[in-house]
């Protein structure tokens, strides 16, 4: 590891400990209270979620709309586990165990349907998630349309904060390091990718079936944290829900997703005050956000540190100013 | 006796009752380079297709050499094919476009290397060091091609006459060894084309490799290539060298078109 | 039994099917899932409501008015939320269809509530026998409407002048640009008819369930989706086929006693069959130019 | 006497990084057969694509029939006469001769003027005819390109533009549609026609320019060309 | 390096800045003669029909109470307030809003969710927050039921609970229908349909020939209905939703299966009528706190009354228990001479004898209320008949 690296990484965490700070310090004064927090660990889920999609849409190229499926499998994990052994230790089995259970799930369904292309790939996939959830709607132990409530709660925002800042460093380095350049290269051109002795199939289901762990991983933070899980959680309109947040932030950035999970979240907050007029106003933030940026908030670009500390000169135009 | 790198037989494929290749047989020699012309619509294209395994023939079988074997490769799916040393370019230029030009020779070594997406996610030292060897090696391969400058540019912004190279060094950087250059010359202007001429006989020597060439520009396919295979409808029309084919009547007339 | 089962199956086949042209067509043209398309239905019978019930107009008259409000109504959202991202990508008009079909279903619960209403019963219902087999009047009005009306929609396809541009167009855009074809106009056309089609499944619907509700559009506008993926997308009789098939599936699911699993074993039979028809039952098989 | 129809003027085309036309300049008259010919690559299809409205104009000017059209759409300069047959013919394979046909004359609306159309065309192609009503996927390769011509002759062009008409056709064809092109200029069509098929394209043409690297590098009758050496060049590299 | 030193600045300067922000922050005072009533509805989403009516319902209540004076506590007056926020039909978002409603609002009791899945995803909030939650219509016995079997502290309903409404309409069945064999449909997306047949299955004693389940939004019941049609029945139990249970009734009595049909309390809205038909709508028999009809308490006929002269439409179930819910909050604070969040908590768990819309009603010790049901018969869309079943 070079002294480039080190500056690197350090000036990412000290980024990190700087929000963790400013959290800390609102909550102090009690600018932040249960309700703010409440907010940051829904934003911090939804993002591994969405970091989750964005790897299956964005880096692979997948167009899935079967994410709420893969975190109903990590929710009712959670649920199901933490339940029997109301133990941190219990729970972060539990973590595991519906990762694990979505990662095989996702690897049965992926190996046939990744077959698929585009629409009809998005079609099939929904298909299993709906499955998944009727499923869970029917079996005695899921206990049915009512789902399982009193879940022990192991979760606080900055277990979801470091959880958070894990998937993207995961996801991340993973992007960038062989396998995540040979997954981008099968979205990119997949003859070409193929040509060069690149298994895409395989590069296609890794994709996906960490974007399903991630899913899981999602929806058991939010079982735990909520403490009660339904089938209804897991329909259709939260497929959706994510993947707006991937397309709005710009399909394959993972800065993109994480600015709008949070503009989202925030968003979200304002407009429970709206009553029935809510999902119109979202409705019309949705197209225009498309009208104006088709292609995201971020396109495919990241925000980059490393150009915004390090490089002299250059104006880049995507230097953000964090804080109040 | 040079050896036979890759060997067609009596290649066939059909789509929707068009035969687009006819029994065609071709062999490739060891550090050969072999021109492959032909009206449009020959089937040149379709031949490489059948070759690098996007299209499975009709009839027919391919073989390439694998430990000095030659081995049939008709089942295999084109990534292994290209796992045992088949490389190509392709005549709509095929880039990852949203990467940079030292990314798209990177994944192309991708095969080659084994990875372990553990070290790349926790970042150990080894990765660091594997990561960088590669960088190394794709960057060698880079200044060959005077393309050191441009490493770190997205491939989709560069030059056309580059994008076209940057192909070419990205399938060498899955050291084949027989390369397919699908129209490396379409779209360059004269100057870009005399410089392409000069790097293809550079990769030959170079790289000791064998390589297959479909080019519409004559001037180019006459001065690099040894051998030349001249496809009609089809069929392969004539083979010899270039001399040859320059004077075969039947050769001018598929050109040109009949005189008189 | 079985046979009444299958007729039942055709009848809600039908509506499917309706929708499922819509979406076909649109697809087919410029390769967007329309997911605005099943409000599309949900204004078709509302706006057959206010024909009905405030204007008290003929149920025909009143079909056509509301089939002709729709089709301008697709044209205009073809126009704001489609067409300036005609050269984006496809995905971004995916979210923008998205934000359409969110707007239209709460904009209507906001206006109107998101109440269900009684539609206006226009058409008394009677009962017809056959030996143990029941059909209703309205039950033949719906199979025959969607019958006639995709009669109607293959002879515009075939047989007119727009209907072969639409085809022109979805089969090669820039062949039909050569051949001095609109294909903005084409595109505003094709919205139109699906559209149209859709409004009059909406107050097909209406009149058969007699309950109407800004929602109404979701589960039916997902499952005519599928059933136009299951037929082949982007072919039109693929579309009716599919429809009709999901809807004798699902008749059939709770006929058999697994009606808690009705969408389920819909979905499983829909995948099999992408698995052994990557393109749907009539879709073909498009290679990529190498 | 010679009425010019359509004028290039310092015409340069760029898609992406591609320079694929550099400032070319040449004219075609009423009634004439012009022809393009040069290699693959050379620019010809873009030049025709351009003055169908299909490609940008990224310098210069396209005047046709007195007017600058640089900014006119497509489907407009084919009611202005412009019109193309693309290369690979480009018919609708799932339509039927007929309907290919009348999609032709999607710009016509006289009928009577349409109803000749049919005679004209099913006249110079009476295999058409016997085919009216088969899908036009299930015709051969030439029967193909023969009702890709005809449906550009119902829109009752001015000028019709032929993009590589012989490509992968069989002798017997290629043959048949040089004789075609020649009867339709017969006919008060202007011709531009872009051809591979050098020696047939110029023993038909009254004019041609000779292509390569998106410039033209050689001009002249077709006989003048025939006899001159750039020509064999340009395509077999001397 | 200039760049890193500005980033760490503006840090120090925010982080400061938020200090300052703090100090300067008194704990703020409440306005001090209001009762602030927190709403959790779903006024969108698919169950926004039902989210919508009790949003209705609780603001009509709040209006009614301020009209009349507010509420007298030690001789101070105290008007109602509603803080309305939309849970959009999803279970997250429902905890989210209570949190939100609780400590951002400072809301001193909350009316809502409308179904059990959210309110069990509200009850966490609820308990750190320590405010009295009052569910106008989640029916799952267990919400109010801690896992250690103790009482939920925090959550109450109006509603009767669904093993309730269960096994009182079994024993109608059997009792006032005669029905020895009983077909059931139930609503299987949410608890209330599967909830209330398992406890129907538990009581009945006669035969039931058929269960079958329908989703929430379906319209099609002819293939449910056509497998059915020849059997031998007395009676079909429809457990859900006046939506769905409204078009299975118009879709069978089409196919002329005229058996009676009896469902729950979800099949209580004038709508039901016109979904179905009037004509339709016979021999139908559901269990009501409330008839339009068969008036069972003053405080129902006045809110009728006053309800038709403001909206000029008939209330629903809905509506009415959202609205008693409002009243109940009332009775708490009367009862126990305070605003506090606490003592309301204990008033609501002290409810005796109260005179809501829905009846008259005493909290048990599981925060359930006693009422007693009424099944109400329809002929002709019209209620005709009320039995209460002991």
């Amino acid at each position: 590891m070079d002294k480039a690296h080190i500056k690197y990484t350090l000036s990412w965490a000290t980024l990190a400990l700087m929000i963790v700070i400013l959290i800390v310090v609102m909550t102090m004064f009690d600018i932040i209270g249960p309700y703010g927090l409440t907010t940051i660990v829904l934003i911090g889920i939804n993002l591994i979620a969405a970091i989750g999609l964005n790897l299956i849409i964005g880096m692979s190229g997948q167009f899935s709309l079967g994410h709420a499926g893969f975190m109903a499998i990590g929710a009712y994990a959670t649920a199901l586990i933490v339940t029997a052994v109301p133990t941190i230790f219990g729970f972060i089995m539990s973590l595991f165990v519906g990762a694990m259970l979505s990662g095989i799930v996702a690897l049965i369904v992926g190996i046939p349907t990744l077959r698929l292309r585009g629409d009809y790939l998005a079609i099939a996939t929904l298909g299993v998630s709906e499955i998944i959830r009727i499923l869970i709607m029917n079996f005695k132990f899921t206990h049915g349309p009512a789902g399982i409530f009193a879940i022990p709660s192991f979760v606080n925002w900055p277990l979801v904060f470091g959880m958070a800042v894990l998937t993207i460093i995961v996801v991340v380095n993973l992007v960038r390091s062989p396998t995540g350049r040979a997954i981008i290269a099968v979205r990119d051109n997949e003859i070409a990718a193929e040509s060069l002795g690149i298994n895409t199939t395989k590069y296609k289901v890794i994709a996906f079936v960490l974007g399903a762990v991630l899913a899981a991983l999602a929806g058991g933070l939010r079982a735990s944290f909520i403490q009660s899980v339904s089938p209804q959680d897991f329909t259709f309109m939260q497929s959706i829900t994510i993947l707006i947040i991937v397309v709005l932030g710009g399909i394959g950035s993972i800065s993109g997703t994480v600015v709008t999970a949070i503009a989202l979240g925030i968003l979200d907050v304002i407009l429970q005050n709206f009553g029935s007029l809510r999902m119109v106003i979202y409705a019309v933030v949705l197209i225009v956000v498309m009208l104006f940026r088709p292609q995201g908030l971020f396109g495919r670009s990241e925000f980059s540190l490393k150009k915004m500390l390090f490089d002299s000169g250059g104006n880049h135009d995507k230097d953000h100013s964090k804080g109040a | 006796m040079t050896k036979t790198i890759l060997k067609a037989h009596e290649l066939r494929v059909e789509f929707g009752g068009v035969t687009a290749v006819d029994k065609v047989t071709i062999e490739a020699h060891e550090n050969e380079l072999i021109g492959l012309i032909g009206p449009n619509g020959a089937g040149k294209t379709t031949l490489f297709n059948l070759l690098t395994g996007v299209y499975k023939p009709t009839s027919g079988d391919v073989f390439i050499d694998n430990h000095d074997q030659l081995s049939p490769i008709n089942q295999l799916s084109p990534y292994k094919r290209a796992q045992l040393g088949i490389a190509r370019t392709f005549q709509n230029i095929r880039l990852f476009k949203s990467r940079t030009v030292i990314e798209n020779v990177l994944i192309a070594m991708t095969a080659a290397n084994k990875s372990y997406p553990i070290q790349a996610i926790l970042r150990t030292p080894k990765f660091y060091q594997n990561e960088a060897q590669n960088r190394q090696k794709a960057m060698s391969l880079l200044e060959i091609f005077g393309m050191t400058q441009v490493a770190d540019e997205l491939a989709n912004t560069l030059p056309y006459g580059q994008q076209r190279r940057l192909e070419i060094v990205r399938a060498l950087a899955t050291t084949p060894k027989i390369l397919f250059l699908d129209e490396p010359a379409a779209g360059m202007n004269p100057q870009e084309t005399a410089e392409l001429t000069d790097l293809i006989k550079q990769i030959q020597v170079q790289f000791k490799m064998t390589i297959v060439l479909i080019e519409h520009d004559m001037k180019l396919v006459m001065a690099v290539s040894e051998r030349l295979y001249v496809l009609e409808y089809g069929k392969v029309l004539a083979t010899g060298t270039p001399k040859d084919i320059q004077n075969n009547p039947a050769v001018i007339k598929a050109y040109l078109g009949e005189e008189g | 039994m079985i046979i009444q089962q299958l007729i039942n199956g055709m009848i809600l086949g039908s509506v499917y099917a309706l929708l499922a042209l819509g979406y076909t067509m649109v697809y087919g043209i410029i390769k967007l899932i329309n997911f605005a398309h099943g409000d599309i239905y949900m204004l078709g019978a509302y706006f057959g409501y206010f024909f009905l019930r405030v204007l008290h107009l003929n149920f025909f008259i009143a079909l056509i008015l509301s089939m002709a409000i729709c089709a301008v109504l697709g044209m205009l959202i073809e126009f704001i939320a489609y067409r300036p991202l005609r050269h984006s990508p496809r995905i971004a008009v995916l979210i923008s269809a998205l934000g359409v079909s969110f707007f239209l279903e709460n904009g209507m619960s906001y206006l109107f509530g998101s109440d269900k209403r009684s539609f206006p019963q226009a058409i008394e219902t009677t009962q017809y026998h056959f030996g143990s087999l029941q059909i209703s009047n309205i039950q033949i009005i719906i199979i025959t409407t969607a019958i006639v009306l995709m009669i109607l929609l293959n002879i515009i396809v075939k047989k007119t002048k727009m209907g072969r541009a639409m085809r022109a167009v979805s089969a090669d855009e820039e062949a039909a640009i050569l051949m001095g074809i609109n294909v903005n106009r084409t595109i505003s056309f094709t919205f139109a008819i699906g559209s149209a089609l859709a409004a009059a499944g909406g107050m097909l619907i209406g009149l058969y369930y007699n309950n109407i509700d800004p929602l109404m559009g979701m589960t039916p506008g997902i499952k005519a989706f599928v059933a136009a993926v299951l037929g082949g997308i982007g072919i039109i009789p693929g579309a009716a086929l599919g429809g009709w098939l999901i809807g004798i599936l699902e008749t059939m699911t709770q006929a058999v006693g697994l009606s808690n699993y009705k969408d389920a074993i819909v979905y499983a039979i829909l995948i099999v069959i992408l698995l052994l028809k990557p393109t749907g039952i009539l879709g073909k098989n498009k290679r990529e130019k190498v | 006497m010679a009425e010019t129809l359509l004028k290039i003027a310092n015409l340069s085309v760029n898609y992406g990084a591609i320079k694929a036309v550099r400032g070319i300049d040449f004219v075609v008259n009423r009634g004439e057969i012009v022809t393009l010919i040069g290699a693959n690559g050379a620019g010809k299809s873009t030049i025709l694509r351009t003055i169908s409205g299909l490609e940008k104009v990224t310098d210069g000017t396209v005047i046709f029939n007195n007017q600058i059209v640089n900014h006119m759409p497509s489907e407009k300069r084919v009611r202005h006469g412009i019109v193309q047959v693309p290369e690979g013919r480009r018919v609708f394979p799932g339509m039927t001769v007929q309907e290919n046909l009348q999609l032709g004359a999607f710009t016509v609306s006289n009928k009577s003027q349409n109803n000749s159309g049919y005679d004209t065309v099913y006249q110079q192609f009476p295999i058409l005819k016997d085919r009216r009503n088969q899908d036009a996927a299930t015709l051969s390769g030439g029967e193909q390109q023969m009702l890709a011509i005809g449906r550009a002759l119902m829109a009752q062009p001015k000028m019709i533009l032929l993009d590589e008409p012989s490509m992968g056709l069989a002798p017997l064809y290629i043959q048949k549609i040089f004789d075609i092109i020649q009867k339709i200029r017969d006919t008060g069509v202007t011709v531009l026609l872009i051809e591979q098929n050098a020696n047939q394209a110029l023993k038909i043409a009254d004019r041609g320019y000779v292509l390569e690297g998106g410039k033209i590098i050689a001009t002249g009758t077709g006989d003048e060309l025939l006899s001159s050496s750039d020509v064999r060049e340009a395509y077999l590299g001397g | 390096m200039k760049k890193i030193i500005a980033i760490v600045v503006a840090f120090v300067v925010v982080i400061g800045g938020v200090i300052g922000f703090g100090m300067m922050k008194k704990t703020g005072n409440k306005t001090a003669d209001i009762v602030k009533i927190g709403g959790v509805f779903d006024t969108s989403g698919n169950v926004s029909a039902y989210g919508q009516a009790e949003q209705k319902g609780a603001n009509f209540a709040v209006k009614r109470i301020n009209a009349a004076g507010g509420v007298k506590v030690d001789g101070k007056t105290y008007k109602f307030k509603m803080v309305n926020k939309d849970s959009k039909s999803d279970n997250t978002e429902a905890a989210s809003v209570t949190t939100n409603l609780i400590n951002n609002n400072q809301v001193n009791a909350i009316v809502g969710p409308v179904v059990t899945s959210a309110v069990q995803a509200a009850i966490p909030s609820a308990t750190k927050g320590k405010t009295p939650v009052i569910s106008p219509t989640a029916g799952a016995d267990s919400i109010t039921v801690q896992k250690n079997g103790t009482v939920q502290p925090y959550i109450f309903r109006a509603q009767f609970k669904n093993s309730y409404l269960g096994t009182k309409m079994a024993k109608f069945a059997t009792d006032t229908i005669k029905a020895k064999n009983v077909i059931v449909f139930q609503d299987n997306s949410s608890d209330y349909g599967t909830g209330i047949t398992a406890a129907f299955k538990k009581a009945y004693t006669g035969n039931i020939v058929e269960t079958d389940s329908y989703q929430a939004g379906d319209t099609d019941f002819q293939a449910m209905l056509t497998k059915i049609k020849n059997k031998k029945f007395d009676a079909i139990v429809i457990n859900g939703y006046y939506t769905e249970a409204g078009a299975i009734l118009k879709q069978a009595r089409d196919m002329g299966i005229e058996a009676p049909v009896i469902g729950p309390d979800g099949l209580g809205d004038p709508k039901l009528a016109e979904i179905a038909g009037n004509k339709n709508t016979s021999n139908v028999y559901y269990a009501a706190h409330f008839s339009t009809k068969a008036l069972s308490t003053d405080a129902a006929k006045a809110f009728v009354k006053s309800y038709r002269k403001e909206y000029q439409q008939e209330p629903s179930q809905f509506t009415a228990l959202s609205y008693d819910a409002v009243y109940m909050i009332k009775q708490a604070i009367e009862n126990e001479k305070s605003i506090d969040k606490a003592k309301i908590t204990t008033g609501l768990a002290k409810i005796k004898n109260f005179e809501g819309t829905t009846g008259k009603m005493t909290m048990d010790k599981f925060h359930n209320p006693k009422k007693s049901i009424v099944m109400v018969g329809v002929q002709n869309g019209k209620d005709t008949t009320a039995t209460v079943v002991k």
